[in-house]
């Protein structure tokens, strides 16, 4: 028998050509002739454009071209709007703008494209960048998202009444006949705010429009290439078929290199058709901080109320979000914070309201938990609060209210973000809040550990929570399998891939099937030209819907295979296995053919193929899951405060998650951990700051603060495993899950870690700076 | 994020630096291990019309024992003199600090003589040459000149370099018998910018009581300080946790530290006084030999 | 970003106030002010370059404006300066009062929007190089009331009359610079 | 036109001659010149580390040199890292190219999963190893401090160190 390849540890096969620098990164595509475009952005956050001239700039060194939205005619078009708002919420207004090309009337951000121009190197680009004059007549800026609703804020986008993008309310049971009988009620308001996702790897796209046939190549950054590929082919006027996007290797995405069509990414073709050579443009990292989108500023009032035994009666919440400047990405992200709020819990009843707010600040779509985060933080601290209140402990009152392993599918009874009702397709909570407990001895710690370290003068402190995610939306995913003779299997998706292995996840999925060793396996992902059905990789969907369409193609060929094989070995179907690269008959190891044989065979010019088959060991299949399954986990901290300095240790980090089946379980390990980190970043470490005016006041990586190597814990995993009945393989998504209950269990276990009477933490990211603050605050209020 | 155009003149001797830096006055700027002044250049928030670089010009690193201390030229890799074995003798709080000083590959390239001459105030040389009252040795068309560091700061950005000057090098004199030092920095990570950093240097003289007390702060003002006021509480007394105490909130009180969005001002003198006192506390620690 | 501040002269309100209209004495004391010329009524526009440090690049274009005028107690300025680095806009009130028969306070109170990227990537040193050169600025021109106190003794007792305002209204604007580079300067660097 | 200068770099034990404005980086040299595009830019102002190569044996950022700089010297990139020997090929299995024990301890322990950053952790820890062949975790993480990774959280990268280091001591 063939090893068993799903749900192991094998290597990555993509891994020996990233560590040897053999890897194809946008920036790494050199073409003949290729010329180098450099932006001017916006200086103000809000203006209106008054003049724009480049004939400075073209007068430098080197340069070949400026464009300014003048110079775009009908080509210049607002963006798409990527995702509308669900139709079946019932209570929900919505008014969407999305961003331009290049500004043509006013900036409505800093960092927003007003010129481009062309240039032979991107130095020279750069020096002519300081030729073009800009004159602009400043409008007030819209910073806070509270004062953005105000009668006499400045207006975003002059074609609305107000800077309101959209409220909604959605609604379960009566919040209010809950609250009258409860025992306990807390209230506070909570605020999360923005964080960028920063991928090691900016932006980038390469274009080259090859006009004797017709065609359109371009290397993207992006995480969804299918759908760009569409938007340009339309937008260019040009048959889809003669457009190509590549997504080669991506250096991380988050989130933001989904298909936002960007205005860099919707230029450059375009360009390059005008001038008939290849064009390249690489974000450099300062503009990243202004031209990439941003997560995740939302400002929570909320309650919860409880009854004596601190059982959940009901929740309300009121929030607002930050859209930015442009809303491209629809309602997603309060949906999800709506939505992941409600956690594993019972929740009879439920009232959440809030409103999107646009304001002039750069764009905001999904990083990295994806308006998760913040619903997880509000529920959770609630929960610490009542427990609190209560006098009870903190795992108690989640035990209390996990909605139990009999309750599934549950539904919530509101939307979620894939316009389906909010179902939980499976989980069984308790056994992982225990597990987590447990492995990081939960109970030892508070009986033991603490009291002897708070005796040393330590403040060390313990945090534990608990979190859903909803994963592997729709709407679907495709994959073609082939056979060549020489015995290799071809995979080929469209979705794009990051980091996430898919070359290896999918690989493993397929090699199961046809029972071949994964070096045969040669998974193609992100280029049009190979597969160009599909949506692409975000939203922790990618194993879930490409490796289940990549599972069905796979069986179709094994189908494939078995039919030809029992035919030409004079056998019954049902005797042939597939293992070790071969078709054979069971017990008879004699009577057998290597796949690449049988791909021979199949080949019409050998004359196998009858009237009525198909040639070739080849298929396509599609995926599309009736709705997304319901990741879960708990996480556990221990952390040690130095009150003195305001410096925070993270020691010891446990995760229990639940992501379904797992296909590679050290990629999943590798993604949760990861994502602690991108989490644990969120608390304490990274956060965009804004001035009144909209500058932002941390562009660069001195000032905006990836966690280190010094600064994030190990992470010690381990699962609880229920198989998502939603897709084939019962996978459940878990890109995502590791950075979205951090800012919760950040600031239980700091509190514990404390305990100053009155201080507590309902914000995140925290800073030492903005910790001191509290502290001081507290201590003054004793 | 490209540097805008230069001129790169790439002299082999002092002289010839000198003479290039007359020929081209405000317009050059000297070159050394780039390590501040190529990120600058690369956001184009300095285009310097020539560059000269110092790192083909002779003699300009070495590390060199000196009647007890130590010279480190001003080209000599901060790796270089983190890894020296004179500098560690001779001058330990200088081998303490460097590794503070952002990270390996940073300091594989940044110089020692191009901290001093930066004088930045977030960056721990210039602090721990004021601790340990260094001397710059500094040359121009007229010859040498010793500067010692008290009045080489002169403030932001700013030091005693005249325009048409190139520092030499530096000299850290021996270390006083029965003397400690330390020094403590808080950064928002490891390698980064210091919110708060402290450097001291004591000694102590009959029945253990305190001799002298050196305590230099970096990123509480223009440029490095001495807090001549955390000296008070302590020269003549025993260096108890009373007088350590005193001396680190007379540090504290001493400053008016800028407010960033890592830190504020509030923020800064409060790691002014928990950093002095744990600096002051190891240090005395060391002239009793405890650690 | 919100600037106040005070520096006290020792000299008498009068004496400052021509001072500070001298374009003379302000130039020395403010490195950096390219060109300042008359663009129309209480309007001037300039160029100024900024170098702090690392910073050598920071060209400015600045149109400045005066309002409120009340000699010799106080104006208003409103400022706008652009460059490729970055912008600087906003207004401040400066008043000049008097705090002893030898000494005029000044206070002066800035609402000032930095913008570009010297406002994205020199954040840690805003506040510092803020203080420093205004600072350096103001002590500057002390020094020079001290030489000109030191030197004729008629300097003082020029009284501040509408018509000698009016024709100084060129030196108001060099303070404005004064304010202006500050300002400009505490963004520069990294 | 701006002034060029001709200059003659060894990369990867290769001498590479060409003529270059000063103000070009190393980086982009390297990347753009040489076509190693093994080296990466991520932040061309220091901090995130991917484009770290080796300056005459030293780790270095290459967006802070200009390549002026390296006339003369010698600059090793990942390109450069796995060995070539006979040996070396004749352990690789397949289609995979030859490793540095480094590049397969990272294999080995998933220590990478973009990549982006992997050649300037490389760059970063070879030489660390050389000097420390027996490092403790926290000196192994303190090293790696000047190289940002946003897709492992870093444990593996410290995993994958250790294990080279063990197999080096075996």
């Amino acid at each position: 028998m063939t090893t068993r390849l799903f749900g192991t540890d094998c290597p990555r096969r993509e891994d020996p050509r990233l560590l040897t620098g053999q890897a194809l990164f946008v920036d790494d595509v050199h073409l003949e002739g290729m010329l180098h475009v450099a932006f001017l952005r916006s200086d103000y956050a809000h203006a209106r454009l008054v003049n724009v001239d480049v004939s400075g700039a073209l007068e430098v060194d080197g340069v070949v071209a400026a464009y300014t939205a003048a110079d775009l005619g009908e080509y210049w078009q607002p963006g798409p709007l990527l995702v509308s708002p669900p139709p079946t919420i019932e209570k929900l207004t919505f008014r969407h703008a999305t961003q331009v090309p290049l500004a043509r009337d006013k900036v409505c951000h800093v960092g927003e494209p007003i010129a481009a121009v062309v240039a032979h190197s991107r130095y020279q680009a750069e020096d002519a960048l300081a030729r073009i004059r800009v004159d602009v007549e400043p409008l007030g800026a819209v910073v806070d998202i509270e004062a953005a609703l105000q009668p006499d804020a400045p207006l975003i986008h002059e074609q609305f009444d107000s800077n309101q993008a959209s409220h909604v309310i959605q609604e379960k049971g009566d919040y209010d006949a809950a609250c009258a009988r409860a025992a306990l009620t807390v209230q506070r308001r909570f605020r999360f705010d923005r964080g960028a996702s920063a991928p090691m790897e900016n932006r980038g796209v390469v274009a080259s429009w090859d006009a004797k046939c017709g065609e359109l190549t371009v290397w993207d950054t992006t995480q969804a290439p299918i759908p760009i590929r569409n938007g340009l082919a339309h937008m260019l006027g040009i048959p889809e078929s003669q457009v190509r996007v590549i997504a080669p290797f991506i250096g991380g995405g988050f989130g933001p290199k989904i298909m936002m069509f960007y205005p860099e990414e919707v230029l450059l073709p375009w360009i390059s058709m005008q001038l008939g050579w290849p064009v390249k443009w690489i974000e450099d990292r300062h503009e990243s901080f202004f031209a990439t989108t941003q997560e995740r500023l939302q400002i929570h009032d909320a309650e919860l109320s409880l009854d004596a035994e601190g059982r959940i009666l009901g929740v309300k919440d009121s929030f607002l979000y930050d859209a930015g400047a442009y809303n491209p990405y629809g309602l997603t992200l309060p949906i999800n914070a709506q939505c992941t709020l409600l956690g594993p819990y019972d929740v009879p009843a439920y009232y959440s309201e809030f409103r999107a707010v646009f304001t002039t600040k750069p764009i905001v779509t999904p990083v990295r938990g994806a308006g998760r985060n913040p619903g997880v933080f509000v529920m959770e601290r609630l929960l610490d609060l009542a427990a609190r209140e209560l006098g009870m402990d903190r795992t108690e009152i989640r035990r209390r209210n996990f909605l139990p392993p009999d309750a599934f599918p549950h539904d919530h009874e509101i939307i979620y973000q894939d316009f389906a009702p909010l179902v939980y397709d499976s989980g069984n909570y308790l056994p992982s809040l225990e597990k987590a407990a447990k492995m990081i001895g939960y109970d030892r710690f508070l009986a033991e550990d603490q009291p002897r370290l708070r005796a040393e003068g330590r403040h060390v402190g313990i945090g534990i929570v608990a979190y859903v995610e909803g994963t592997g939306i729709g709407p679907y995913e495709g994959a073609r399998v082939s056979i060549e003779p020489s015995g290799r299997v071809n995979v080929a998706t469209g979705v794009g891939t990051q980091g996430q292995g898919h070359f290896t996840s999918f690989a493993q999925i397929v090699a199961e099937q046809l029972g071949v060793e994964l070096p045969d396996v040669e998974v193609i992902t992100g280029d049009t030209g190979k597969f160009h059905w599909g949506t692409g990789t975000f939203a922790s969907r990618g194993a879930v819907v490409a490796g289940n369409a990549c599972h069905a193609a796979a069986v179709k060929v094994r189908e494939k295979v078995i039919e030809l094989a029992a035919r030409s070995l004079d056998s019954s179907e049902q005797e042939i296995e597939l293992a070790e690269g071969s078709a054979r008959v069971k017990g008879s190891p004699d009577r057998a053919l290597t796949l690449g044989d049988l791909a021979t065979r199949a080949n019409p010019l050998r004359g196998a193929v009858t009237p009525g088959t198909e040639p070739g060991l080849e298929a396509t299949a599609y995926f599309g899951p009736e709705r997304g399954s319901t990741a879960n986990g708990v996480h556990a901290m221990i952390l040690e405060v130095d009150p003195e300095t305001a410096m925070v240790d993270v020691q010891r980090y446990v995760v229990v998650h639940d992501c379904g089946v797992v296909i590679n379980p050290t990629i999943v390990r590798g993604q949760i951990v990861g994502g602690v980190a991108h989490g644990i970043g969120g608390c304490f470490y990274e956060q965009l700051v804004f001035d009144s005016g909209g500058q932002l006041l941390n562009a660069s990586f001195m000032d905006y603060l990836l966690p280190t190597a010094t600064d994030v814990p190990n992470v010690e995993t381990d699962h609880v495993e229920t198989p998502s009945p939603y897709n084939p393989l019962g996978i459940k998504g878990a890109g995502e899950a590791g950075a979205i209950p951090t800012g919760a269990l950040f600031a239980q276990a700091l509190e514990d870690a404390l305990q100053i009477p009155g201080l507590e933490v309902l914000e995140m990211p925290l800073s030492p700076n903005r910790l001191f603050e509290l502290m001081r605050d507290a201590r003054s209020d004793e | 994020m490209k540097p805008a155009p230069f001129l790169y003149r790439c002299p082999g001797t002092v002289d010839e630096a000198l003479a290039l830096l007359e020929e081209h006055g405000y317009d050059a700027k000297l070159l050394a291990g780039g390590q501040s002044l190529i990120p600058t250049m690369n956001f184009r928030l300095s285009e310097p019309a020539v560059l000269i670089d110092l790192n083909r010009v002779d003699d300009l690193a070495g590390i060199e024992g000196r009647d007890g201390g130590v010279w480190i030229g001003a080209m000599t890799r901060q790796r270089s003199a983190e890894r020296s074995e004179t500098v560690r003798q001779a001058a330990p709080l200088v081998a303490e600090t460097l590794p503070w000083i952002a990270h390996p590959q940073i300091r594989n390239r940044g110089t020692v003589g191009g901290s001093l001459a930066h004088a930045d105030p977030a960056s721990e040389l210039p602090a721990v040459a004021l601790a340990l009252e260094a001397r710059l040795l500094v040359r121009g068309k007229s010859g040498e000149r010793w500067v010692p560091a008290s009045e080489f700061f002169t403030g932001l950005f700013a030091t005693a370099l005249g325009p048409e000057e190139i520092l030499l090098g530096v000299e850290f004199p021996a270390v006083p018998a029965a003397a400690g030092w330390a020094f403590e920095e808080v950064s928002r990570r490891h390698g980064d910018y210091a919110l708060v950093g402290v450097a001291v240097l004591v000694t102590s003289g009959s029945g253990g009581r305190c001799d002298s007390a050196r305590v230099a702060l970096l990123s509480v003002g223009d440029g490095p300080v001495v807090s001549t006021a955390a000296a008070g509480p302590l020269v003549g007394q025993e260096p108890t946790a009373g007088t350590i105490g005193e001396a680190a909130a007379a540090a504290a009180r001493d400053v008016d530290p800028p407010s960033d969005i890592h830190a504020s001002s509030d923020y800064r003198r409060q790691l002014v006084r928990v950093l002095t006192r744990r600096a002051l506390t190891r240090a005395f620690n060391r002239t009793q030999g405890r650690e | 970003m919100e600037i106040e501040s005070e520096f006290q002269f020792e000299g008498a309100r009068e004496m400052v106030w021509e001072l500070l209209h001298d374009p003379d004495v302000l130039a020395k004391a403010l490195p950096g002010a390219e060109r300042l010329e008359l663009a129309g009524e209480d309007e001037y526009v300039g160029e100024l370059r900024a170098g702090v440090g690392p910073v050598t690049a920071a060209r400015f274009e600045v149109k400045v404006r005066l309002t409120d005028q009340q000699p010799p107690a106080a104006f208003t300025m409103i400022v706008d300066g652009r460059g490729t680095a970055g912008f600087v806009e906003g207004s401040a009130r400066v008043n000049l009062d008097e705090a002893g028969p030898d000494a005029t306070l000044m206070r002066y109170r800035a609402e000032l929007q930095i913008g570009g990227r010297i406002a994205g990537v020199g954040q840690r040193l805003l506040d510092s190089v803020g203080r420093s050169m205004a600072r350096q600025s103001l002590e500057d021109l002390n020094s020079h009331i001290q030489s000109l106190r030191g030197g004729e003794t008629d300097a003082g007792a020029l009284p501040a009359t509408s018509s000698e305002t009016s024709s100084s209204l060129t030196r108001p604007v060099i303070i404005s610079a004064a304010v202006v580079i500050v300002i400009i300067l505490l963004a520069m660097l990294l | 036109m701006p002034e060029r200068l001709a200059i003659s770099v060894s990369v990867n034990g290769e001498r590479f001659e060409r003529t270059v404005e000063p103000r070009l980086l190393l980086s982009d040299f390297l990347r753009h010149e040489l076509e190693l595009t093994g080296t990466h830019v991520g932040c061309e102002h220091g901090v995130c580390g991917a484009c770290t190569v080796l300056l005459d044996g030293d780790p270095v950022r290459s967006c802070l040199v200009f390549a002026v700089q390296a006339d003369g010297h010698q600059v090793t990139t990942v390109e450069g890292l796995a060995p070539t020997d006979a040996a070396a090929l004749e352990r690789v299995d397949g289609h995979d190219p030859p490793l540095h024990p480094l590049q397969e301890a990272f294999r080995d322990r998933h220590a990478l999963q973009c990549g982006f950053c992997t050649p300037g952790i490389l760059l970063t820890m070879i030489p660390f190893l050389e000097e420390n062949p027996v490092p403790s975790e926290q000196e192994i993480r303190e090293a790696l401090s000047g190289n940002l990774c946003r897709c492992t959280g870093y444990q593996n990268i410290v995993e994958a160190v250790q294990l080279a280091a063990e197999r080096r001591g075996q």
